[in-house]
C-alpha cells in the first residue's frame, strides 16, 4: 500500500466559524482526518492600538487598553495604571488598592468562567455555558453596580478608582461569594468528571514544560503543564503579598500532565483562589478613605521607561511604557499573554485529528482582541 | 391480497406528494438572485485554496470494503431469520458454518491492523497517545 | 428572481398573502455567528441564559447559507472587510444586516487613529439596522433585533413595485 | 538591582567591547552592540549561572522623527527567577539586527511583529513575513513619520470629514 500516495487537502479555519474564539484564520493541512500543519494567520482585529497610544495622553489610553483583551478589561487597565503609577512613582491609598484587587479578582472569576464554558462548546457540551453565563451574568451586575458599565469598564483610573464601592456592594457579594463556591462543584459534577469531556481532552494537546516555557506561554496554560509560575506569588505586585492563596498547578489528574484537561482544571481551581481573595480582601479592606485622594492633577511622567507585568487571566500580560517627558506615551507595548500561548498552537497541535486541534485551542483560551492588539 | 398492494401504492403516491412539495414551494416562494460570489464555495469567508479533489488514503476505500462485506452477511440473515423456526436444524448448521468462513476473514482483517482507522502522528503524544509519538527528529 | 416574487397586482389576498409570508419570515429570523470583538461576547451574553435570544425565534447559525440575518459585532478591520463582503454575498436571499455597535456603525473610538479599521461596515455592505453603544446592552441589542423583525413584518414579497 | 550588574560583568567577560555604558541610570538594563547579539543571546540562554530561558517580549522603538530605531529584548529565568532588559540601536537608514528565533522559540513570532510595524529586518530569521498587517500593506505603520494610506482595496482609510465632526 506504500505506493499509493495521497496528497494533502489545505483547508482554511478561516476568520468566522464558531470555535477561533474570534477572528482567527488557521490554514491547515490535513491527510485524511489528521492534521500535517497548520499556520495560525492573525491581524484580522488588528486595531492599531500602540498608534493610538502614541497620540493620546496617558489617562485617554485607559478604555483602549479595556478593550484589548475585552473580556478581562479590569486587569488590562489595571496592569497599565499599575506601570504608569509606578513610572510617577504615585503612592495610591490603600482603599483603592483593597478595590483594585477585588476588582481584577472578580473579573478573573467571569474571564475564567467564559473560557470553561465556551471550552465546554468546543467540546461539545451546551448546557455548562448556560451554567456558567448565568454566574458571569451576576459578577457583571456586581460591576454595573460600581461603575455601570458591564464589560468596558474605564474605572481604573491613575492614581485611584473612578467611583467608590456602593453601599450594598458588601451585601451582594458575600452572598454571591457563598453561592458561587457551591456552584464551581456543581461544575465540576457536570463537566470536569464527566466521562465523555474526559475521553475528549485528557491525554490531547499536551504541551511539555520546556517547550511551554520556550515559546513564552504564562498563565494557566504554564501552569497547566506543571511549571509553578505566578505572578502574584512569584512577583507580587499591588498588595497580593498580605493575601494567602496557593497556585493550583497541573499535576495529570486524568491523563498527562500539561494536556487540556490540566489547562481546563487549572482555572475551574483558580476560580476558588479568587474567591479566598475577595473573601480575604473584603474584611481586610479600610472602610473609610476617598478614592480619588491621589489623583494626579496633570498626568506628567519624568522621562524613562518601565516594563511593568501583572497576572491578566490569560497569563504574564506586561506593559512596556517609554515617557518623554510630555503628557503623551512615546510608544506603549502591550505584551499579550494569549499571543505567545497562540504561537506555541502550530507546536502542539500537529499530528492530532481536526477535532482535537480545536479542542486544543479552546483549552489555551486566546482573545483575538489581545493578540492583534 | 390485492388490497395490500393498494396501501403501498397509497404510501408511494403520498411520500412523492409530500416531497415534491416541499422542494417546489421553496423553489417557488424563495427570492433567486444568484450571483458569482454567492455561489463560490463557502470556506470561513476566505477564497478556496487547492481543491477538494485530492488522492484520499487508501485505508478510506479499505474500510469501505469491510463494511460492504458485513453488511451484505447481515442481508443473508434477515430472510433466513424469518422462517427459521420451520426449516429445523438443517438449516441452523449451515447458517453457522457461513458465520464462521466470514468470521474467520473478520480476525484475518483485525489481525492485519485495517481496521485501525485512524494513524495519528501526534509529536508530543503521552499517556494513551504514547506509542504514536513521532521519533523525536 | 423568483418565480412568484413581485408579480401580483396589490389586491385583498396577495396583502393577506404578504403578511402571512412576512409574519412567517420575522418570527424565524436566524442570526449568522459573526463575532468579532467585544461586542460579541455582549451577542453571546445575549443569546446565553439570562437575556435569551431563541425565545424571539433567533438561533445562532454559523454557515451564511443558513442564516437570514447578519449581526456584524465589533469592528470591522481593511483586513476582514474582504471576507464580510465575500460572507455577505453567499448568504442566501431574503438577507438583513445588523451593525451592532459604534465600531460596526462608524469606526467608534477607533476612528481617529485607526489606520486599519474600516470606518463603518456600510461602507461595504447595506446595512438594515444600526445598534448603537459600546458594547451595547443586551437590552439595546434585543430592541434593534426587534425593530429589524419589524421591518420584515412590513415587507410585500409578492405584490410589485412595493 | 546587584543582578543587573553581574549580567553585564558576565557579558563584558566572555564579549569585549560589547557592552555599551550608557548615562541612563534609572532603569536596569544593558546598552549592547548588535554585531554579536546572536553569539550573546546563546551565551545567556546556556549559561550555567544566567539560564535565561523565557524571551518575555520584544520592544521595537522609533526614538524621533531623524533619531534611530532601538530594540529592547526583556528576559526572564523561570528557573532563578530574575530577569533583564536588553537593547540594542539600529540606524535608521537600513534597519536590521540578527534574529534570535532559533535560540527562543517565542521570539519568532514578537520578531515578525517588531518587523510589520518598523520594517527592522531580522536576519536570519527563517519566516520573516508581516505578522497583522495584511500582505500588501505598503509602509511601517508605527514608525513616526508614518502617513495613513488614503484607499487601501477601494476602501476609504481616513474617516470621512463631512458630516461627521
Amino acid at each position: 500500500m506504500g505506493l499509493i500516495h495521497a496528497e494533502e487537502m489545505t483547508l482554511n479555519i478561516g476568520p468566522q466559524h464558531p470555535s477561533t474564539h474570534g477572528v482567527l484564520r488557521l490554514k491547515v493541512k490535513t491527510d485524511g482526518e489528521i492534521i500535517s500543519e497548520i499556520t495560525p494567520v492573525i491581524g484580522y482585529l488588528h486595531r492599531c492600538f500602540e498608534k493610538h497610544c502614541e497620540n493620546l495622553s496617558y489617562e485617554q489610553v485607559i478604555p483602549f487598553t479595556d478593550r484589548c483583551d475585552y473580556i478581562a478589561a479590569m486587569n488590562n487597565s489595571f496592569g497599565y495604571v499599575l506601570a504608569v503609577e509606578k513610572l510617577m512613582e504615585i503612592q495610591v491609598p490603600e482603599r483603592v488598592e483593597y478595590i483594585r484587587v477585588i476588582m481584577a479578582e472578580y473579573n478573573r472569576i467571569a474571564s475564567h468562567l467564559l473560557a470553561l464554558g465556551t471550552f465546554g462548546l468546543d467540546v461539545g457540551a451546551y448546557t455548562p455555558f448556560l451554567y456558567m453565563f448565568r454566574d458571569r451574568e451576576r459578577i457583571l451586575d456586581l460591576f454595573e453596580l460600581t461603575c455601570g458599565a458591564r464589560l468596558l469598564y474605564n474605572y481604573m483610573w491613575i492614581g485611584g478608582v473612578s467611583h467608590d464601592l456602593p453601599v450594598g456592594f458588601m451585601e451582594a457579594s458575600y452572598r454571591f461569594l457563598d453561592e458561587f463556591e457551591k456552584n464551581i462543584t456543581e461544575y465540576h459534577n457536570i463537566l470536569s468528571y464527566n466521562k465523555i469531556f474526559i475521553e475528549r481532552s485528557a491525554d490531547v494537546g499536551t504541551m511539555p514544560k520546556e517547550v511551554a516555557i520556550d515559546y513564552g506561554v504564562t498563565g494557566p496554560n504554564l501552569r497547566g503543564s506543571g511549571v509553578k509560575w505566578d505572578l502574584r506569588k512569584d512577583e507580587p505586585y499591588s498588595i497580593y503579598d498580605k493575601f494567602i492563596f496557593n497556585v493550583p498547578v497541573g499535576k495529570g489528574l486524568m491523563g498527562s500532565v500539561g494536556d487540556c484537561w490540566d489547562r481546563y482544571w487549572v482555572r475551574a481551581e483558580e476560580m476558588k483562589e479568587s474567591v479566598n481573595i475577595i473573601r480575604q480582601a473584603l474584611d481586610k479592606m479600610p472602610r473609610k478613605g476617598d478614592v480619588h485622594e491621589a489623583l494626579p492633577k496633570k498626568v506628567r511622567p519624568l522621562k524613562g521607561s518601565i516594563y511593568y507585568r501583572t497576572e491578566s487571566p490569560r497569563g504574564d500580560l506586561g506593559y512596556y511604557i517609554i515617557s518623554d517627558g510630555s503628557s503623551t506615551p512615546l510608544r506603549v507595548k502591550m505584551r499579550s499573554p494569549a499571543f505567545t500561548a497562540l504561537s506555541a498552537l502550530s507546536e502542539i497541535a500537529t499530528g492530532w485529528m481536526l477535532s482535537d486541534v480545536l479542542v486544543i485551542l479552546g483549552s489555551l483560551d486566546i482573545v483575538l482582541g489581545e493578540i492583534d492588539r | 391480497m390485492y388490497r395490500d398492494f393498494g396501501t403501498i401504492f397509497l404510501f408511494i403516491i403520498i411520500g412523492a406528494v409530500l416531497l415534491i412539495a416541499a422542494l417546489l414551494l421553496a423553489k417557488i416562494l424563495s427570492p433567486a438572485r444568484p450571483s458569482k460570489n454567492k455561489l463560490s464555495t463557502y470556506e470561513c469567508g476566505e477564497e478556496v485554496e487547492g481543491s477538494s479533489w485530492v488522492q484520499f488514503n487508501i485505508r478510506y476505500y479499505v474500510i469501505a470494503l469491510i463494511f460492504i462485506i458485513f453488511d451484505v452477511e447481515v442481508l443473508f440473515l434477515f430472510p433466513w431469520a424469518v422462517v427459521y423456526k420451520d426449516l429445523g436444524w438443517l438449516a441452523f448448521i449451515e447458517m453457522t458454518i457461513f458465520l464462521l468462513i466470514l468470521i474467520v476473514g473478520l480476525i484475518y482483517v483485525w489481525k492485519k491492523g485495517d481496521l485501525d482507522w485512524v494513524k495519528y502522528k501526534v509529536k508530543y503524544g503521552q499517556g494513551r497517545y504514547q506509542k504514536l509519538t513521532k521519533e523525536k527528529a | 428572481m423568483g418565480f412568484l416574487e413581485n408579480r401580483f397586482e396589490d389586491n385583498i389576498i396577495t396583502a393577506k398573502v404578504d403578511q402571512l409570508l412576512s409574519w412567517a419570515r420575522s418570527t424565524s429570523a436566524w442570526y449568522f455567528q459573526f463575532g468579532l470583538a467585544c461586542c460579541a461576547i455582549e451577542m453571546m451574553a445575549t443569546a446565553a441564559s439570562r437575556h435569551d435570544l431563541e425565545r424571539i425565534g433567533m438561533m445562532p447559525r454559523s454557515s451564511p447559507r443558513q442564516a437570514d440575518v447578519m449581526i456584524v459585532a465589533g469592528t470591522v478591520t481593511l483586513k476582514m472587510a474582504s471576507r464580510v463582503k465575500l460572507l455577505y454575498d453567499q448568504m442566501a436571499d431574503p438577507k438583513y444586516v445588523i451593525s451592532m455597535g459604534s465600531c460596526a456603525n462608524s469606526g467608534g473610538p477607533y476612528s481617529r487613529q485607526g489606520y486599519h479599521v474600516l470606518k463603518g461596515v456600510d461602507q461595504i455592505i447595506p446595512v438594515d439596522v444600526y445598534i448603537p453603544g459600546c458594547p451595547p446592552r443586551p437590552e439595546s441589542l434585543i430592541e434593534g433585533l426587534l425593530k429589524l423583525q419589524e421591518k420584515i413584518r412590513h415587507e410585500r414579497p409578492l405584490t410589485k413595485n412595493k | 538591582m546587584i543582578i543587573n550588574q553581574k549580567v553585564s560583568d558576565l557579558i563584558e567577560l566572555n564579549f569585549t567591547g560589547v557592552v555599551i555604558v550608557s548615562e541612563e541610570p534609572q532603569n536596569e538594563f544593558i546598552q549592547i552592540q548588535s554585531e554579536k547579539w546572536l553569539d550573546v543571546a546563546k551565551y545567556i540562554k546556556t549559561d550555567s549561572e544566567l539560564k535565561f530561558d523565557s524571551c518575555q517580549c520584544i520592544t521595537g522603538v522609533d526614538l524621533g522623527e531623524d533619531k534611530d530605531f532601538e530594540v529592547r529584548y526583556n528576559f526572564h529565568s523561570m528557573k532563578l527567577k530574575h530577569k533583564i532588559e536588553i537593547r540594542i540601536a539600529i540606524e535608521r537608514k537600513k534597519p536590521s539586527v540578527s534574529s534570535i528565533e532559533q535560540v527562543w522559540r517565542g521570539a519568532d513570532w514578537l520578531e515578525r511583529e517588531v518587523y510589520d510595524m518598523y520594517g527592522i529586518r531580522f536576519k536570519g530569521h527563517r519566516d520573516l513575513r508581516r505578522m497583522l498587517l495584511p500582505e500588501d500593506w505598503k509602509g511601517w505603520p508605527l514608525r513616526k513619520d508614518y502617513k495613513t494610506p488614503n484607499i487601501y482595496n477601494g476602501m476609504k482609510v481616513p474617516k470621512v470629514r463631512k458630516g461627521w465632526d
